[in-house]
């Protein structure tokens, strides 16, 4: 079993971080993963996206050429990666700042207004938790628990009270999802 | 209603690569004007390095050359040799001209090359992310300076409007802000004195101008005209720091 | 042992701090600047010392000033940095100094893109500087090789007084993957007797690679050639996958040996009796892996981010005996599994039922 | 009587016109642009004296002033 | 027509002048210097200009910008200031600018010795620079092939846009031979509608070589791919020497080429089948020269001034067919025609009866 | 009786290759000097380029590392921070310091490298022939300016020191001669000083030495050093150009 | 028919004069021609000598493993090229300076004070310009007429008398050597 | 009392010993050493005053000076 998952947004959304949280579940649970950022000078001012892959074996070709799932935060990322999640996969989109374009009808796309619940949490950073909480019952690989001990290794120590935010934007997106359905 | 200010025909109407708030657009727009108010637009051949500065190809009505990273006035002598005739200047990085492009800048000067080079400092390298450069400031933290720029280690920040002026064959150097608007007009007017210089064919010419780099200060654009202006400006001598008799007329 | 998330890059100066490097001297580049930017910060924490150079050349001479007091030094840059290295690389090889070199290549010619590439093949294996001088090259395919790979350079270049190359490619870079951070094999290396560090209680010493007539010129070369020769024979490292019985051939180094492997597991899923060579050493060339099977395989694909380099060695070392096809992509772009798995297949008319 | 008319698929909503303006006609608007961005938007443009600070000091060119 | 007495490096020189070489930038270094020294006397009288650069890179990318204008523009240097230009051989490629270089090779790697070399041979023919790029190269064996060739590369450069490299060496270029002073065949060439010479009545221009995705990337590779295989297939040039009928074959290039010649007379002399190809462009590799004898011929000499490299584009050429063997001096030393021919005998157990 | 002038330990007994009369000599000679006076022949470590001076290698007692041409102090430094205890310096000619290695001398200056330089100025390129460096003279013949140094065309001669002067990591530079005893004697100084400064970790210490080149000047020994004394000496700014406040205590 | 001649000396002695000489004596002559100079960093303060090939076919092999005459103008060049003439070669020694030491008794040996007698001709210079005239007479391809041409073109015009000046050391070198037989 | 030496093999005749010279000392030589220069000798050697102005000049050290 493999989840190979792209992430997009714009720089200051946090789609990094999303990936990072990803991957580092994943190898706590011992998956192989792999975590694969774009760059290049494309990303001054344009949109920054990563890929992440969790897998059961051992990861060989990195290549995403459809993903099983993504998130996208904002417009230009949707516009590019509409095309790129193949078919059963699934999109979660933050319709609170994206207009829902065309898309391939095999797409299942979870449409959240991720930037309004951010922002009804006190935090607008944290629409990128809200939309890994959102996507998180459509993966194969990855749970809450091993979300929560990513985050635990990654901001947990240091700063609690984020650890905390984060936790609690990923269970909100994740609540609001399985409302919606 | 008459249009007081808006966008020279120096510039294309293609929308600036840059993040929010650089004050790269700013530079770019006061040289676009300066072809415009000059008339040479179209005897105008631009040459851009590498860095923040090296996708604005596009942005200039004029022809433009791309050059790799440091090579820059290089290739503006070339273009200049082969057409005397022609307005030839290099837009680029502090560092672009101050690192890898040393010698380049050096050379032109002391050849006192006929063309006009804007240097665009700060303090780091942008396009790469944030590392430090001849340029950064002292204490200055940079991904490649994490615990601050070490000068006992690495030297002080080199201030190479200073260094240049040395040469004979610059002929007119001059340090300038864009970080309000003030400064802005300033700096317009070296830019302009600059190529000034060179169509009477004086020599060359140097503009140094401090600008932010919001993105990798980890600033606001606003709060960043601020850090220039606190940070920047004490540190690199500012104003003409040179200008050579013939210029003086201009 | 506990594994930790490391980029390529990362997982690439980690390894030098933890085998002794002392100096690192280098200059940005993407995608190769997260090296610079690791050791910025943690370099000194292991009383090492990180400088910029003013420019690529600076900081390959800074590196033989380094090397040739028997530190251990490294640089990094990307293609056309990596151009600019040229002059010093020669020099380094002439003058038989110890420096781990790492090109992180990416698409050219020109400015080009950032994007992942191996179009700096024949520069990094053939000598992109003047003269008869090889380097070591290694390329590694994943981080925990970026990682093992920079170990084992550093001693090759030790063990062989001369430099040694990780060519890798952006992608390889910037990609996160779990590391091992594995404690440094021991290995027995040459003292440096030939250290240029003060001549206290010694005669003195001089590190030089001139000659002042034609007749001294040609013994250096000779002696230079002998090395090479030696380590042409010695050091020949690459992986096999599903290669013995393979009736048809994947060569591919570095990302496309890694995306290689899964088009081989599609194609034994399906019966075939497809194999991988990968070679580890692109200099030198694994010559050594072919020659079980040039004579029985019925047609290698080499995949290639380049427009066909790295073919023309696999034909010489088959000599040319089976037909060789190219599958590439360029400019920064991967091939997909099924991409090169279609080559093969189209190129060589393989029936899929041939193997059902 | 000045006007100000930001050119929006040009601006990145850097805010230095907004804090530059000495009459405070501008501020950051609430719709994102094709890129994104929340473009600026006079909120107050009777007010304007067209200084031309604003333009001055735009990194985008993204204004006009007309007086 | 008169013919007047010249060193090789002269008539470079006065070919340039007379080809419309209106910019030449360089650096001084032995053994190409008299080109610089010759221009910077004569080419002010043809109203050209000479400026030295501040240094080897400087060369190259005045180079640049000079014939970003359109201009006709010449550098020359040496093995190592050769490799200096590598980063800006790349650039001049990607931006498909028509430069002549001129390398006239000398021992190395390293500083190396001032003696006549191939072993530059792989770096430009390969490309020494990063990327897929490559110089038409072209070798001349004579004086008068120094001046004939550089005409010719001014107008390969013209007809491709594409920097052209002349190849010789310090033998090449310090030896005086009489040389015709022809004129320039009439040749017709593109416009230069791409020139970045001011915009007056035109949309504005730019020359650059950046990509900002890999996908535009991976579409100016293909462009470029195209264009170099069609120089492959149109502009391979070699010389024959006795080959038509040769049982043996000699393969060198340069001052080996014409060293072999006498290898061949004396072969012939006594009764041998022997015979020479001199490939002339070194890259495209003549490959047609060696179609018809592939098959038939027994065995090759390849002939260099190196450890073995042009060796290896042979081998490929003939499908490895034949064995090929290298016979070689090295770091400044020259074989005379005795000891290649003695090779020959030797490698192939010729006896010397066999063919009286 | 005493030997009261004889060859320094700081020499080994290899005799010079430079042409008769060529004052590369002389310099040689008063750096092995200072060597042995300072009692540092075992703790440094020389860097020569490629020039008429790149075969000195086997003149000096120390340890001597060969550096391409113009990376002489990038070599240096790249020694000196391995092995920051070492005396590290560099003898190169005045076309490797400023043409090739424009930007190693700017950067080490610039940084402060603790590392010495001496730069033997013979106003042209000696090594390969007798062409045209930075530091030709006005109007002064070489093969590569047949007609004499066009300052029009290619500026007037670089006066690297002065340019070198204005960088903070420089604390010692100097412009010394070898035409006459007495300024062979200051030339020693300088050049002792230098060390001096290295030995103390202060920075960077330059001192450029005007020097012959009988050869390819076309003048005799006696004749060459006259030709310096009159046609060089007044255009490169002599004596101490820079002392740093912390120098001056040596 | 094929003369090669090696020319050996100091910097300053004249040895590549000798070789243009030469050279353009065979070209004139309608000759294939080639001059090589040796050169590089042992040039500096050693011995500087070049070679001249004159024939009557295409000049393939510029290569001298063994010379068909020289002229040695000092005692390095002396020691270096007296194992570099062939059998039944001779070679012009100017004994004003020379020290004949061992040499293979195959090669004829012309021994000329040079510059004794270029001295006598009152300008020293002109030792290099004597021994050519010793020389001539050993040449297959080359003789005073076509000597007097070359010399005519290259120095005919514009100095005329250094022109007499040569020729009369170069008729002097061959008397010289005439009388010694 | 003073002595000057010259170290012959290294002397290459360039004479600025000889110009030096305060007292005239020193001459060229008519007597090659092996490298063929005509090496410096003393031809006056009782004036020498020991100055070692030769020494001072000398770009070949090959002056001695004893006193
Ligand atoms: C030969 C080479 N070395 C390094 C780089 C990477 N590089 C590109 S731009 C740059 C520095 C940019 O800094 P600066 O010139 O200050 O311009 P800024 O982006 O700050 O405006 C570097 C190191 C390159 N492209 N080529
Ligand atoms: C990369 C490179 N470019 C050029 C040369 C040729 N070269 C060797 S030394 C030299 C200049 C020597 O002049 P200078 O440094 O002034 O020393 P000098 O011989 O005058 O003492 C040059 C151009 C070289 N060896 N390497
Ligand atoms: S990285 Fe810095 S300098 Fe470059 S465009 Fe962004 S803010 Fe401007
Ligand atoms: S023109 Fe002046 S007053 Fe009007 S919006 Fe701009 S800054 Fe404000
Ligand atoms: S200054 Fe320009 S880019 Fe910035 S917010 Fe105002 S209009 Fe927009
Ligand atoms: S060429 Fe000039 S600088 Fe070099 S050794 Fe001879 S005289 Fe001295
Ligand atoms: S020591 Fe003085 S007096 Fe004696 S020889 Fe030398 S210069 Fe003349
Ligand atoms: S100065 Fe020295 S080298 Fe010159 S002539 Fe006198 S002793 Fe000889
Ligand atoms: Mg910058
Ligand atoms: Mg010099």
């Amino acid at each position: 079993m493999m989840d190979k998952i792209v992430l997009a947004g714009f720089g200051g959304q946090g789609v990094m971080f999303i990936g990072k949280v990803l991957v580092y579940a994943g190898m706590l649970d011992d998956r192989e993963v792999c975590w694969i950022p774009s760059y290049g000078p494309e990303m001054r001012g344009g949109t920054a996206n990563c890929s992440v892959i969790v897998s059961e074996q051992e990861i060989n070709s990195p290549v995403i050429e459809l993903a099983d799932a993504g998130i996208v935060l904002n417009q230009p990322s949707f516009d590019k990666f509409r095309s790129h999640i193949k078919p059963g996969g699934v999109l979660v989109v933050n319709t609170s700042i994206v207009e829902i374009g065309s898309i391939p009808d095999t797409v299942r796309v979870i449409a959240i207004p991720a930037s309004d619940i951010a922002n009804e949490l006190g935090k607008p950073a944290l629409a990128n938790m809200v939309c890994l909480g959102a996507l998180l019952p459509s993966l194969s690989l990855c749970t809450m628990k091993s979300i929560e001990k990513a985050m635990n290794k990654l901001v947990g120590k240091n700063k609690p009270e984020m650890y905390e935010l984060n936790m609690a934007a990923i269970q909100k997106g994740l609540d609001v999802a399985a409302a919606m359905k | 209603m008459e249009k007081v200010f808006g966008r020279t025909k120096g510039l294309t109407d293609v929308p600036f690569h840059y993040c929010p708030g650089c004050t790269h657009g700013i530079i770019h727009r006061l040289i676009g004007e300066v072809l415009e108010e000059l008339d040479i637009i179209e005897d105008t051949i631009g040459v851009a390095p590498v860095g923040c500065t090296g996708f604005s190809l596009d942005f200039f009505s004029c022809d433009f050359v791309g050059a790799a990273h440091g090579r820059g006035q290089a290739v503006a002598t070339g273009i200049k040799r082969a057409l005397p005739d022609k307005i030839v200047f290099t837009i680029q990085g502090d560092g672009d001209i101050a690192a890898i492009g040393t010698a380049h800048a050096i050379h032109v000067a002391a050849r006192g090359e006929k063309i006009t080079s804007i240097m665009v400092n700060n303090a780091l390298f942008g396009m790469t992310g944030g590392q430090m450069a001849p340029t950064t400031l002292a204490g200055q933290v940079t991904t490649t300076s994490p615990y601050g720029r070490d000068c006992a280690v690495v030297g002080t920040p080199i201030d190479l409007p200073k260094t240049i002026a040395t040469l004979n064959g610059a002929v007119y150097v001059a340090a300038v802000s864009v970080d309000t608007p003030k400064n802005i007009m300033q700096a317009k007017k070296a830019i302009k004195k600059a190529f000034q210089v060179q169509q009477k064919g004086l020599g060359y010419a140097l503009v140094s101008v401090l600008s932010t780099c919001p993105t990798n200060w980890g600033l606001s654009p606003v709060d960043s005209l601020k850090w220039l202006r606190e940070n920047m400006m004490p540190v690199y001598q500012m104003g003409e720091l040179k200008v050579a008799k013939e210029v003086e007329a201009l | 042992m506990e594994k930790v998330l490391l980029k390529g890059n990362e997982a690439i100066a980690e390894a030098a701090i933890r085998s002794g490097c002392k100096l690192f001297f280098g200059y940005p580049i993407t995608p190769s600047t997260e090296i610079v930017e690791y050791l910025s910060k943690n370099l000194p924490k292991a009383g090492g010392l990180v400088l910029q150079g003013e420019d690529e050349i600076a900081s390959i001479n800074m590196c033989h000033g380094a090397a040739a007091t028997g530190a251990r030094v490294m640089t990094a840059s990307s293609s056309p940095g990596y151009s600019l290295k040229q002059e010093g690389l020669s020099n380094l090889a002439a003058n038989e100094l110890p420096v781990v070199i790492v090109n992180i290549n990416r698409a050219g010619p020109g400015l080009g893109g950032l994007g992942p590439s191996q179009a700096d093949y024949f520069q990094c294996t053939k000598g992109g500087g003047h003269g008869d001088y090889r380097l070591i090259v290694l390329a590694p395919s994943k981080a925990q090789e970026m990682y093992d790979y920079t170990m084992n350079a550093f001693d090759l270049a030790d063990k062989y007084r001369t430099p040694v190359l990780i060519l890798a490619d952006g992608f390889l870079g910037q990609m996160m993957e779990p590391i091992e951070l594995k404690e440094r094999p021991a290995v027995e290396l040459p003292a440096k007797d030939w250290a240029t560090n003060g001549c206290k209680g010694r005669a003195k010493r001089k590190i030089c690679s001139y000659a002042l007539t034609n007749e001294v010129m040609e013994g250096y070369c000779l002696q230079w050639e002998k090395k090479f020769a030696g380590i042409q024979q010695a050091e020949q490292q690459w992986e096999e996958f599903y290669a013995d019985d393979a009736e048809y051939l994947f060569v591919g180094y570095g990302t496309c040996g890694r995306i290689a492997k899964d088009a081989v597991l599609k194609a034994r899923a399906m019966g075939l009796k497809v194999g991988l060579i990968r070679p580890i050493t692109l200099w030198p060339f694994p010559e050594k892996a072919f020659a079980p099977i040039k004579n029985t395989v019925k047609g290698i694909v080499c995949v290639e981010l380049n427009a066909g380099q790295m073919i023309e060695d696999v034909k010489l070392a088959i000599e040319c005996k089976a037909p060789v096809v190219l599958c590439n992509r360029q400019g920064g772009m991967l091939p997909s599994e099924n991409y090169i798995l279609d080559a093969m297949l189209k190129n060589f008319n393989i029936a899929i039922s041939e193997g059902v | 009587m000045a006007k100000v008319v930001v050119l929006s698929e040009y601006c990145k909503s850097c805010g230095l016109c907004v804090e530059i303006c000495p009459r405070k006609v501008l501020a950051i608007g609430d719709k994102p642009n094709p890129k994104g961005y929340f473009a600026v938007v006079p909120v107050d443009e009777t007010k304007c004296i067209g200084c031309a600070l604003c333009g001055l000091v735009c990194p985008d060119v993204a204004i006009e002033v007309y007086k």
